[in-house]
């Protein structure tokens, strides 16, 4: 067997305050006149929660790490724009274009809002989070690294926040170093603050690990960078719609994430980006949209965000990605946030009552991303017997390969909530995870 | 919930094969030794095939993998045994055309096979089962 | 005034077959029981064309070549992935996962028949044709162009298709050469053949013109290249899903489209390219989805098509072009194109009565695109009039600026006719023109 | 069809300023040339400025443009002549301002400014009337 999963250094780990009785799942949210009331109205806006399998059973969706159901609100906007607007945006002076287009900027702003940017121009929307770190990898980090510069990330990284950086350290004879976490999994500090020096040019660091589910202190890190002189991305592709997030407070020079984790819809992301980096840097596409004039021997190009968008951009999730944004502000981030964390207590204390089962990942600061492995029965296995017990979970490696083999084993199962799972969905996976230790033993 | 399929799935002799598969171990030895690999979900055995003139006089494996590749592996390992490569490969080449084909394909399956038919209800298992003889087929 | 468009050779030019009477636009399409029986049947399936301006007045929607309306095939296929089955795709084995995995994987199988690609691995989804267009010139032309080496293009070609190439012959210090056309809008065909010489590496060319509608003979063309060892890219963004593509009957190297122009959802797109220069070529951006394995130090590339699909891909899109696909299968595209040619036909004719109005691009092989100046108005001033009697059309330059001017024109206004608009959207098409000369003289 | 909307933009003020503009040509030996330059459409103007000490004696444009950038421009050339730099850029301001703002914006708009309020109902139009005022707000 490879399990080689580092001993647990309980008193470093998660202190789990017993969860007493469960936090009401049925709680008055506001008493204004917004539609969403409580948690159970806010539930009832996502018709896939309704889905069964071939059995008949309701699925227990388990897995929002890697995407989110989506509200009514965002699938109506779709079903709006293709009905009733459609139109290519930009440089039209029809009815229909001027409708998208202005939609379409209203959602700029909206992400403006949502992560407190200073500009509208600093958001440019991307196909998703993997395409927004290709953009800096390939343009801003491209011109900025030098033959024996430093690029540091942790091994926390997904492939999208790892691969782009192995790449272009190759390419350009740097050097890619890689943070440690500790037994629990959080990122080891003291290796930090000795690895990020000045011959550190990018800091590209996971806000929350979508394997872990560790709530890494990005707002310390990125001022311990800014020290050095080091440009920070952060790929927050697991926390926009989950956790407050503010650029200018976290000072961050780039931050990715993608449409689909925060139940918008696929094919749509968003790259922040600070205002006068984004004016240094070369385009990535070219095409359609991104010029101000072009002529066959030279092409001025525009101002950012358009620079950055060439061809006819995913327009109607842009605008989607905006009802999703309303959608969080009719919910409220903090109800959502205070219901993922309860629903990772119960989780953690229920799925700890099990025998066998060892958890992977107890950062004192989790999201509600939950990964184990269960005696010695194979992730794949596990995660086959849950979909029978009609509970979607994911097995595997996660896009972290690396930091699986750090941990020394071939994967986990993870089971990440979304704000709209119930205690009954994890009394489910409870039940699921017994029925395979029954067959396996 | 309906434990009928699953049941089949992780029948007492996919159960058993994972439990205590045959030659399971490494042997540094081997005059071939193929890597099974699977992308999917990054599992790995090893398969050490120890020759003579044309045919393959012992099997080993070794590795990680799921209870279902690696009852499918302990199986071919068993299977290969006696055979000569050709005749390996064509077994194996059997093996996935009766795996994707169901009894429709003209193959003629041992018992000992009958156990993996239950993949065929779990899509996202199929690579689990084929990986080891897609290996022998294809990379012998 | 800038008017310098060259003088027409009429003999040259369109002979515009006289349409006699109005094609049947009920007549029946099939006596199978699909759903679809006529073009009448087909154009209800849009819900778009009901759409009605603040004067309530329907709008006469006349910018397809922008992009196009959307079924509601198409529709209910995003509505159904996101509300029934929604979830990430590959190395998932729950019930949901493994749905959207095979829908997205059957959509590419049915883009593989619609265009005739050997293989499904041929069948790269992108964000559309300007990202398609930037992944051949980023990676494979990345590798083939060398200093001195010849990119040839033609004047017609939308910026999407130029500026990649403008950039990267830049980069690489190799020539960008440009096909010229004729005064009817058509390539000049000794010109291409002078300048397709073996040192020309990539031929970048555009099926149908965005602007002119001139419909170029590629699949002769491509047998040029072919004899001089040239590749040859098709930018076939403006004729997939109006006019039947064979790649393997047309031999190219790549072609490359978008779905919102075909009926599908803006946010995805295709590349494809012939198996074993995809297998050579490096990837383009790097992330999830696209590995074989990952570790810290080395990271090895799966196959094609995943090699090209980093990240979580435009899932709901892919499954909806596929549903794009069944519905032109529905209508029959031998209909779609019969239609546009016989819109085409009526259009031109209604439009020539229009003393003073100017036909731009009369080539003999025209798809439903026409462009034209009337009197000095500007093309704006015309949007604008035709925008408030009800039609939508595009003005400017329709990101073709080096095309516009060679034409020594500022722009034009543009009216893309789709197979469902009818006869009497082109007549309220010549109503507003007919405004507009009045307010103007 | 309703064309009240689109009598008040193409009013007769706006059509004979786009007919006749004021001083339409171009002034090769002016002191200051200034680009106004439209990237939406690609329309472009030439703004030729002779000054004197201070103030702006005499003002031409020439370009390619629509009927209301073209229409605005003539106004706006008008209007330059006589002013200083500094009050030519107040000015600018003050009609985008007036522009964007409606009347809300306290400001003193003159008649001659009065056909381009119609242009706040086409937004996709907007920049055809600030063209050349933005020019010389932002770059004079
Ligand atoms: C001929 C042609 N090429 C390329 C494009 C660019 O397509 P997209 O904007 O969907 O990337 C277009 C559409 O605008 C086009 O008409
Ligand atoms: C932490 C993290 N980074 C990056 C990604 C990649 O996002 P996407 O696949 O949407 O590009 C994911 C999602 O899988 C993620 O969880
Ligand atoms: S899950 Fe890896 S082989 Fe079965
Ligand atoms: S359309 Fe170009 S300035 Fe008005």
């Amino acid at each position: 067997m490879l399990h080689r999963y580092p001993p647990q250094h309980g008193s470093q780990c998660t202190n789990l305050i017993s969860i007493g009785k469960r936090l009401n799942f049925t709680q008055q949210l506001k008493n204004d006149n917004s539609e969403i009331q409580s948690i159970v109205d806010a539930r009832s806006q996502f018709p896939n929660l309704n889905r069964q399998d071939h059995r008949d059973n309701r699925i227990i969706y388990l897995d929002n790490a890697a995407t989110t159901h989506k509200p009514q609100l965002v699938i109506d906007s779709l079903v709006n724009h293709f009905s009733n607007q459609n139109a290519n945006i930009h440089r039209g002076i029809h009815t229909l274009a001027i409708e998208a287009t202005s939609h379409y900027e209203e959602s700029r702003r909206k992400v403006q809002q949502f992560i407190n940017a200073r500009e509208e121009s600093e958001v440019i929307f991307t196909s998703g989070t993997t395409a927004g770190v290709n953009l800096v990898a390939q343009t801003f980090a491209q011109q900025q690294i030098r033959p024996g510069d430093e690029i540091l990330i942790s091994i926390l990284e997904h492939h999208s926040n790892l691969l782009p950086w192995q790449q272009l350290a190759a390419q350009k004879g740097a050097k890619l170093k890689v943070i440690p976490i500790t037994a629990c999994g959080e990122l080891d500090m003291p290796s930090l603050e000795r690895m990020l020096t000045s011959r550190v040019k990018i800091l590209a660091l996971t806000h929350i690990s979508n394997s872990l589910g560790t709530i890494n202190p990005i707002r310390d890190i990125i001022k311990m960078a800014r020290s050095q002189g080091t440009y920070v991305l952060i790929d927050a592709a697991q926390s926009v719609g989950s956790y407050p997030i503010d650029v200018q407070d976290l000072d961050c020079d780039f931050l990715v994430f993608s449409g689909h984790k925060m139940y918008g819809p696929t094919g749509i992301g968003v790259l922040y980006g600070k205002a006068e980096l984004l004016q240094a840097m070369p385009p990535w596409q070219f095409g359609g949209e991104m010029i101000r004039s072009v002529q066959i021997e030279k092409t001025v190009f525009a101002a950012p965000p358009h620079k950055f968008e060439a061809g006819t951009p995913p327009i109607a999730q842009a605008i989607a990605l905006g009802a999703a944004i309303d959608f969080i502000g009719q919910v409220g981030l903090e109800h959502i946030q205070a219901q993922n964390q309860a629903l990772l207590a119960y989780g953690t204390e229920l799925l700890a009552e099990i025998p066998g089962l060892q958890l992977v990942g107890k950062a004192r600061h989790k999201s509600a991303i939950i990964s184990f492995m269960l005696e010695d029965i194979h992730p794949h296995d596990l995660a086959t017997i849950l979909n029978q017990a009609g509970v979607a979970v994911r097995a595997g490696h996660h896009c972290t390969q690396p930091l699986m083999e750090s941990l020394g084993l071939p994967g986990t199962v993870r089971a990440s909530m979304a704000f709209y799972n119930t205690y009954e969905d994890i009394d489910q996976l409870k039940q699921g995870l017994l029925l395979a230790k029954k067959i396996f033993t | 919930m309906d434990q009928e399929e699953l049941n089949k799935l992780y029948d007492d002799s996919i159960l058993q094969e994972n439990r205590q598969p045959y030659h399971y171990g490494k042997m540094p030895d081997a005059d071939l030794t193929l890597e099974a690999y699977n992308p999917i979900c990054g599992d790995q055995f090893k398969l050490f095939l120890y020759t003579d003139e044309d045919s393959i006089k012992t099997a080993y494996f070794h590795g990680y993998g799921c209870a279902v590749s690696k009852a499918s592996t302990s199986v071919l390992t068993r299977e290969l045994e006696g055979c000569t490569i050709e005749e390996a490969k064509a077994k194996c080449r059997d093996f996935l055309n009766w795996l994707s084909e169901g009894e429709g394909a003209k193959v003629n399956a041992p018992n000992s096979w009958e156990s993996f038919a239950a993949v065929r209800d779990f899509p996202g298992r199929l690579s689990c089962a084929q990986l080891a003889w897609e290996t022998i087929a294809k990379e012998l």
